[in-house]
């Protein structure tokens, strides 16, 4: 069951990194970026690694979430 | 190998978004994009790295009174710890170069600035 | 064309990783030299010589406290990088060609709302987080990122101006310089104190000293961290 | 004061400068750098301490929170430790030599960042150099690359901006290449600290620890510039700031070779390995890069592009030095770590004189400034006949040492290819320093221009006088990493 879990979690985040390099809008990117470490913190946590997890929910999917939007509102929002 | 592979499945699919982060990096024209996928990259790694501590059905390694071994090693952890805090150090300064040089030169696709130069 | 060459040079990559990550020693497996060479001491020992019951906390404030002190000073780093890089402008420097998107799209009511109504219970989370994180997970640095996604969420709802006015200038530069800080004054009076930089108090009945000195360094860490990360988001925003 | 707190000093006290400089300098920057180079003599002074005691007793540890090792960070200083000598040489020189370029240069309200970087810089290569321990290798790596990409793009031109950005994305892979390592040499042994790993690493699995090894050496390979991976190298270190230049060009890449010393440390001790083919490759790749840098140099009218590509032929014979690894190819390697950074430093240093009197960058522009600051092109001419390697100068020893160790590993054919690097090397240097004396002026006004002020003369004057003395004395660091030459090798002979 366990294991199960583990791989449709796995199986989650590499459909994750596809689909931010397949988004040619750069804000949609960026949100299924922070999906992505949200995932990977579910994976952690399940994996008995908490502080990881909770590290990785407050930068990985929160902060460095923030500058990428602060970054795009200053450049482009498409991709060419 | 491949049963071996699946015994290592978390070392695997590290490897599998690596190259998948390692691809946005090279193809990818956006340097916000780029960025995004050596994010990836990064995460890959230290997705790698957190599996080497993990234990077949390890506890957080917080001790306590009703803490029960095993636990997972907690160094790999303490690693991981510091690398997202470099993650977070060299995107906050690659978005801030992108942005000068959007101020710059109006554009931040890699190809349109190679003919600028 | 140049899809496809990446795509062949990334199989060509991959196979010798994968073939040599499935030579690893198994995965979860208890018998693994990482499992059995240094962990173990820590696990059995941590709480007793390294003063908090989570382990993880003990290795990256006592045992490998340099470590941190090192990551601190990457994120000083960053925010001094990014303050090079944006701070003033060349005489010259021509306006950007592209108009910006702008950002006079008013938030909307229930995200307002919301974020009033989240923001006191996620300060206390950070602060619980920030002391805590002997016992429970977390620590300084998470406690510092939560507090930095407070302000920065702030910054949205509130605009700018008043986000600021929270935190003055002049105590800006010191809360920034905050986490390097407690570092060297911790580690030079273990220096002075037991005859290490970083030292901890080691003798039995200490412990709670030890205890005390890791949160005051969460706590450094944290504020120190939080000061940074803002710091960072605030002046990518400017108008510069 | 015992030798571990010095060794704790070393690390801690430009650290805490750095972090402080923003505070110090004060809004208008003024006070940052004086500040800064007070850090760094404090720091000098220390390293000295630390030098004159590793000559005495041989390596000693620091323990870091009194754990000793492998339960704690270690930190160790050996012979290739002592390179923190230069680091404190050229960082105190660079800052002096700042101070006009910074106020003329750049914006005011990021002087005071530049200093707290330059010396963050310093401290993360002080800091890779020094420590022990594998993963805090790690850590100091990131803090003085950042700080180096950052130095980079702070003169705030466009073209500068974008050549950090390439450097940044190349950089962090490697980074991530280096860290993935660390991640597999702990799978195999369970330990971070280097000796440790060293013993720990013998009976591993062999596909794993070869992943590992070729990471690493891609990783610090990149940081190193050499060949296939040298392409951020000319842009970055031809378009930043003179001083920085210096430093990136003299020291950061270093740190990458430094990088790789501390790797075959651990992999000739463990013998887990035959590296003889992953040798063969470096030392190929070494020949090529000494080639290439030399001839694409030939082609350059930028000064400092032409610096910037010398830079890649002059890794190139390190690399082939290390990859021989036979006593004399280790040794002439090592200390051309030292020399060519000496070299550099004045060349680059000299080169940012020239640009900030006059603001031409290109050669022909630049015909006849002989005449004009003699004492500048007179520095430069040093450096260059140094870097040929022509006897009395610094130069001259480390490459007959490379040669010697070429023939001593069997490969004379690559003693032929050092010679030949050294000849195109001869010719683009000379056509400089023809161009500085004996062409006539395009532009009248070069015959006008002063002498570079005295903050500029004098790390320039220095550093040229240091080359020639490095010369004279170059048995000293010859026989000064010997020893640690002799442990380093000692597992491959037996």
């Amino acid at each position: 069951m366990s294991r199960a879990f583990d791989i449709t979690l796995l199986l989650l985040l590499i459909a994750c990194a596809l689909a931010v390099i397949q988004t040619k809008d750069l804000l949609g990117a960026v949100v299924i970026f922070s999906t992505y470490s949200l995932i990977m913190c579910l994976i952690w946590q399940h994996r008995g690694a908490p502080d990881v997890a909770m590290t990785e929910a407050a930068v990985g999917a929160g902060v460095t979430s923030a500058l990428f939007l602060v970054a795009i509102s200053k450049t482009v929002r498409k991709e060419k | 190998m491949i049963a071996l592979l699946w015994i290592n499945l978390d070392y695997a699919a590290s490897v599998v978004l690596f190259c998948i982060g390692l691809y946005c990096v090279v193809t990818k024209n956006n340097l916000i994009k780029k960025f995004i996928g050596l994010n990836i990259m990064e995460t890959a790694v230290f997705a790698f790295i957190v599996a080497l501590g993990v234990v077949e059905g390890g506890d957080a390694p917080i001790m306590g009174a009703d803490a029960n071994a095993p636990f997972t090693n907690p160094i790999p952890q303490a690693l991981i710890l510091t690398g997202i805090v470099v993650a977070v150090s060299t995107t906050a300064l690659a978005l801030s170069l992108i942005i000068r040089i959007y101020q710059h030169c109006g554009t931040i696709e890699a190809d349109e600035l190679r003919e600028m130069e | 064309m140049k899809r496809a060459l990446t795509v062949a040079l990334l199989v060509v990559v991959a196979i010798p990783l994968l073939y040599a990550v499935a030579q690893l020693p198994q995965h979860g497996s208890p018998m693994t030299p990482p499992y059995t060479h240094i962990s173990p001491r820590y696990l059995e020992k941590g709480p007793e010589e390294a003063g908090a019951e989570n382990i993880v906390t003990d290795v990256i404030l006592n045992y490998r406290g340099f470590d941190t002190n090192g990551e601190v000073t990457v994120i000083f780093t960053s925010l001094a990088a990014v303050c090079a890089v944006l701070l003033g402008s060349r005489k010259g420097d021509e306006r950007p060609a592209g108009e910006p998107s702008s950002s006079a799209v008013p938030v909307s009511d229930v995200v307002s709302f919301v974020v009033r109504l989240l923001s006191p219970l996620i300060a206390i989370f950070a602060v619980y987080v920030m002391l805590f994180g002997h016992i429970s997970p977390g620590g300084g640095f998470q406690s510092g990122a939560i507090l930095a996604a407070l302000v920065i969420v702030t910054t949205v709802i509130v605009g700018r101006k008043q986000a600021e006015a929270l935190v003055p200038v002049r105590i800006r530069r010191l809360l920034q310089v905050a986490a390097p800080l407690t570092f060297f004054v911790v580690g030079v009076s273990g220096l002075f104190l037991f005859g290490d930089y970083l030292a901890y108090p080691k003798t039995e009945g200490q412990m709670w000293l030890a205890t005390a000195w890791l949160i005051v360094i969460g706590i450094g860490i944290g504020v120190g961290g939080a000061a940074v990360l803002a710091s960072i988001f605030w002046t990518m925003g400017d108008d510069s | 004061m015992p030798a571990s707190a010095l060794l704790v000093g070393v690390i801690i006290i430009p650290l805490v400068g750095a972090v402080l400089t923003p505070v110090v300098g004060g809004r208008s920057g003024r006070a940052a750098g004086p500040w800064a180079l007070a850090v760094m003599l404090v720091t000098s002074a220390i390293a000295l301490m630390l030098i004159v005691h590793v000559a005495n007793v041989g390596p000693f540890s620091a323990y870091l929170g009194g754990w000793e090792p492998p339960y704690g960070i270690e930190l160790r200083f050996d012979e290739f430790s002592a390179s923190t000598s230069v680091i404190c040489l050229l960082g105190t020189l660079s800052i002096l030599f700042s101070f006009k370029y910074a106020e003329k240069e750049l914006p005011p309200e990021r002087i005071r960042y530049y200093y707290t970087l330059l010396l963050l810089n310093l401290t993360g290569m002080i800091g890779f150099v020094v420590t022990g321990d594998i993963f805090n290798l790690f850590v100091f790596m990131e803090i003085l690359s950042l700080s180096g990409y950052a130095l980079v793009a702070v003169s705030g031109e466009r073209t500068a901006e974008m050549a950090a950005f390439k450097y940044l994305i190349m950089g962090a892979v490697s980074s991530l290449m280096v860290l993935f390592a660390i991640g597999l040499l702990y799978a195999l042994t369970g330990s971070l600290n280097m000796a440790d790993i060293s013993v720990r690493l013998a009976g591993a699995e062999k596909a794993p620890a070869m992943l590992a090894i070729a990471a690493f050496t891609v990783g610090f390979m990149v940081k190193a510039a050499l060949f296939p991976l040298h392409i951020w190298l000319p842009d970055a270190h031809a378009i930043a700031p003179s001083p920085v230049s210096a430093i990136l060009s003299g020291l950061v890449v270093k740190t990458g070779l430094l990088g790789m010393i501390r790797i075959y440390q651990i992999y000739y001790g463990a013998k887990v390995l035959d590296l003889s083919a992953l040798n063969t490759v470096l030392v190929w790749l070494g020949a090529i890069s000494i080639v290439m840098g030399a001839f694409f140099a030939i082609f350059q009218e930028d000064i400092k592009m032409m610096l910037a590509y010398s830079t890649i032929s002059n890794v190139g014979y390190i690399i082939m030095g290390l990859g021989l690894a036979s006593q004399y190819g280790v040794i002439g390697a090592a200390v051309h770590i030292f020399n060519h950074a000496l070299i550099k430093a004045t060349l680059f240093l000299g080169a940012g004189a020239i640009i900030y009197r006059t603001g031409y960058r290109n050669l022909t522009d630049l015909r006849g400034i002989g005449r004009s600051m003699p004492l500048t092109t007179a520095a430069i001419s040093i450096g260059a006949i140094s870097i040929v390697g022509m006897p009395p100068t610094a130069g001259f020893l480390c490459k007959w040492y490379i040669a010697l160790g070429a023939v001593e590993a069997g490969q004379p054919l690559f003693a032929v290819a050092l010679v030949f690097g050294a000849l195109f090397i001869f010719v683009y240097y000379i056509r400089m320093v023809n161009t500085f004396y004996f062409q006539e002026p395009v532009h009248p006004e070069i015959l006008e221009v002063e002498e570079a002020p005295l903050s500029m003369l004098f790390p320039v004057l220095i550093l040229a006088a240091l080359c020639l003395i490095m010369g004279i004395l170059g048995r000293i660091p010859l026989s000064f990493v010997e020893p640690a030459v002799t442990r380093l090798l000692a597992p491959l002979g037996g």
